[in-house]
């Protein structure tokens, strides 16, 4: 028999975790499992579901397949001292952290908008001490915390971190693998307090369809202890039950179903709409000073009462027949599953 | 060697020397911006079957512009899946993705580098994006090649966060943490010269130098003790081919123009 | 009591005695044979909306007639999902599974049971087919409900081997052991009665005698000691309603007749 | 920091196992990332593929979507010696067992054929000694011991098998968890030496598609050394490429192609033809003797060269419409997707 200890332990706070028996109480206590209809508003879902100190989760990848519209709607609800899964995180997170709404963050990827550079905003709110990182970690850790947290145990083993400050700053620990005797970094499980995610389609009860690349949706979805789902369409559940093998999300994971057609904006919708690239760009103009800031927000959110209405202010109807136009260049219609 | 009008720049350059290290037929992981382009770049020249993949699922597309984002629908558009996060940080885990293809901000002697934070971690002068899929490609696929900026405050002695793992401390480093076997840092590209790592010291050494750079150049640029053998090459020049065909993936220079 | 003329066979009544035992707007992960007909006669009567589940993936089935198999495409006929182990095992580790609904060879006094083999181990006098999904049923979902045919070989002091737990050696057990809180044995269901577990002791305790049982019989029945409280029940029998529902589930007979 | 220790270990063969750096070496060596044209014969895939004492899984569940042409190939060529994973294995163990190709067995379920009774050969080879149980698991037990394989990681810890006889002789540990410090249970990885999954429709580099509940085979292709497809239908490798996220398992980790259009009977191909209840009747009965199984292989088996012939010698073309008809019952058709 191979003995087995911990070697070392990351000093990162753990953030999201949950005993297992902890959470499986949490869920039967909490997470029905009657078909109802879940459909309200984004602000209804916001005020009912996210809660200050509650740990958040945003679905979708970089810019792709972003809840806009939730984000939007819990800077417009003035939300405070959430933390958030910087989970390749990038426009969400920026808008949260400049808006004050996240003051901490656990980051794989966070503070960047990949190639168009750095987020000014939020990366200005860590240089100043406003948004703390509590801890480290990288987007397969992030994935393997939201399959943990899914799959109801405590960690997943895995081979990353090993060696660095990166896993010094994480929540994982090092053991020598009771199999193979080889040091082992064991991830800890993230159940978030809210995952937001968006989807092309929902029914009334919460059977989401995602096209493409599920990204890490399917963990996240399954891990989150309340979901809100926005999506492009509410969709009769008969269509649910005519293709079961097409449902990445079933009804008893989700806690609200918000119908926002362009949801993501300015974010891509995969198959749908491309980025809106003059709205990120202004934000990363604007962002550059915190007055910028607050005319963002001022325009955008806050004189603003829905998703609606902002869509007319970025270009209306106009402007996203051409994103979406751009997106169909690709050759390809989500109807095509 | 013959002198040639300069017709391209850095980024053109290092997008070409970095296609060039791509054998057909095997299968990389890419970042966005100048991976994705070197990546498209072999997969439409000397790499046909090169099996790219993305972090979010996508494998194997078939895109003729280069994806804005590792997530994005041109990732798998024409790919031969699209899946998940889970799928593809599996693959890499398991030993099926040969290349990756990273960024960073800065790098040592070991090849290991840093894309978290510039200065100190908790007052930081630069707070960078973190790992991202950094640490996971490092770690786990079997060649990591590192495209980057070169400068002193880049190639450094000691990296101000260790974010992705290189040969850590030297030969049996990374064995001795846990990762696995037979991978590390294999090629560095930065816009004056291509490096490896010396086989027994694993330290970072010279292979050639960009067109038109100088060894010194080289030396005036890192921080830390360069390995320099007697055989120094100099680095091919993009062809007119490879331009044209870099400018195609790029029409909008979004990663090109930058 | 009134008598009424008997139309109906065990399997009938341990169906309908099962079916009635599931709440609405509750999960149950479900077995081959009983317990689909079981948890599908309870769909169509007394608990329309239950959610039932399979362990190959089929979750939500609207099928009208009893799946062959719990991989078969009716698990999934106009489900809500027909996804995988990986997503189905995933809900019962994570809490979202109310009832398992389990089958047995030998069951003893704190619900543990057996379906591994009869007699020595290593040379069986019966080997059955192991565990199948039943440990992972029994160790996870919130209430097990057992379904089997009950004599003294079936209802034994010591199971020849303990395939799936129950209350294991008696209070607490279960949680020392690992197992999740607040799960375990919720009935026992037999061709003769009904059985519960007592809370204090988790010893088997009899709930209900199915009509025209008496208890002298489901002692003489049983090998181990049964906790008979004051007052014992005697089961419903099913309906004309619910007989006519489980012959159109069960149209060949293919578990009612067996 | 809390203490952790191994509790205890089961005292079951642990078979399948591999240290994740031996694998990656064999998969570095071995697997290659070409797309070439693997289509074969059964008979090729199964003389190139299987050596004795190989780890082999089966795919699909039961008798659902299981690759009896292989089965049936792998008897034809008296492979022997081989290990199988029992994860609800039924029609193929029992034939596999009886004709004496697969002397060991790791069980979550077999020797029983579901609802159908007991299986009597196979039973009757481990009552007698002729085959042995190796070591016992459960099918969440099977699925994530595939899961790790895939992985790459050497377990996945669970919270089933605790506290019983399934623990004892199985090949799994308990531990304390470093986080929760309660016991969990390690399932240690498995990648088979050679996996066989029967699919819809694949191209001829082995992009394979399945329809339906994928049961546990995106697990067991991925965890696989060497993997069998057998598909109902070779496709244009450009009907690949049209829809991406129909593919269950990309070629990079299939070896084999094979062509056998009904391949799963008498098992059921989901949504394309049923159950077969003759055939297997005629079985469970003659296999009662074994003379009976003598007869059966003869018959069906060893006096036959190929698939095509054992179909018509099964009712034909006549009876496989049948089949599709009585699966067509239930009101869809795979091409729905």
């Amino acid at each position: 028999m191979s003995k087995v200890e911990i070697i070392e332990e990351g000093k990162g706070q753990l953030v999201g975790f949950r005993d297992p028996d902890e959470n499986r109480r949490w869920v039967l206590d909490n997470k029905s499992r009657t078909p109802e209809d879940k459909r309200m508003s984004a602000q209804e879902a916001v005020s009912k579901f996210i809660k200050p100190g509650d740990y958040i989760a945003s679905g979708g990848f970089g810019h792709v397949r972003v809840s806009m519209a939730i984000i939007y709607e819990i800077i417009r609800q003035k939300k405070q001292s959430l933390i958030m899964a910087g989970k390749t995180a990038v426009h969400d997170i920026d808008l949260l952290v400049a808006a004050g709404c996240v003051d901490k963050v656990e980051v794989a990827y966070s503070f960047g908008h990949e190639l168009r550079g750095l987020s000014n905003a939020s990366r200005r709110a860590v240089q100043t001490g406003k948004c703390k990182v509590v801890s480290e970690i990288s987007n397969a850790g992030y994935q393997w915390r939201f399959l943990a947290g899914m799959m109801g145990i405590p960690f997943i083993p895995s081979r990353i971190l090993l060696g660095t400050d990166t896993f010094k700053k994480s929540s994982t620990k090092i053991i020598n693998c009771p199999f193979t005797n080889k040091p082992l970094t064991l991830i800890p499980s993230c159940n978030p307090d809210v995952g937001i995610i968006h989807v092309h389609r929902c029914d009334k009860y919460g059977n989401a369809q995602i096209d493409g690349a599920l990204i890490e949706d399917f963990e996240l979805s399954h891990a989150s202890r309340r979901l809100i789902v926005t999506t492009e369409k509410v969709t009769p559940h008969r269509k649910t039950r005519l293709k079961p093998w097409r449902t990445s999300i079933p009804f008893y994971y989700v806690d609200a179903v918000v119908e926002v057609p362009y949801g993501s904006h300015p974010c891509q919708m995969p198959m749908e709409y491309f980025f809106d690239e003059d709205h990120i760009s202004e934000w990363l103009r604007l962002s550059k000073t915190d007055a910028g800031v607050k005319e963002y927000l001022e325009k955008y959110i806050y004189s603003v009462n829905s998703f609606d209405q902002y869509l007319r202010l970025i270009g209306g109807q106009r402007k996203l027949n051409r994103l979406k136009k751009m997106e169909m260049t690709t050759g390809w219609k989500a109807e095509a599953k | 060697m013959p002198k040639k009008t300069v017709n391209y720049n850095q980024v053109e350059l290092m997008a070409s020397v970095a296609a060039k290290l791509l054998e057909d037929n095997k299968s990389v992981l890419v970042g966005t911006g100048l991976p994705v382009l070197a990546a498209m770049l072999a997969q439409q020249s000397n790499a046909p079957n090169i099996l790219i993949m993305y972090e979010a699922g996508g494998v194997g597309s078939q895109a003729s512009v280069v994806p804005v984002s590792v997530g994005e629908s041109r990732t798998f558009y024409h790919g031969i899946a699209a899946s998940s996060m889970h799928d593809v940080m599996s693959a890499l885990q398991g030993g099926f993705v040969d290349y990756g293809f990273l960024g960073a901000a800065q790098i040592d002697m070991y090849g290991n580098i840093n894309t978290t934070v510039i200065g100190d971690y908790d007052t930081p002068k630069v707070r960078l994006p973190g790992s991202g899929g950094a640490n996971d490609a490092g770690s786990l696929c079997f060649k990591t090649i590192i495209l980057m900026k070169q400068d002193i405050k880049r190639f450094v002695k000691k990296l101000d966060f260790l974010t992705t793992p290189g040969y850590l401390t030297g030969p049996g480093a990374r064995e001795k943490a846990g990762l696995p076997k037979n991978t590390g840092p294999y090629r560095v590209i930065s816009q004056l010269g291509v490096y490896g790592f010396d086989s027994d010291t694993k330290k970072m050494m010279l292979l050639s130098t960009h067109p038109n750079v100088s060894i010194e150049e080289i030396k005036e640029n890192c921080s830390f003790e360069l390995t320099i053998p007697v055989n120094v090459e100099t680095s091919e020049e993009p062809t007119d081919q490879e331009l044209k065909i870099l400018r195609q993936i790029d029409p909008m220079k979004i990663v090109i123009g930058k």
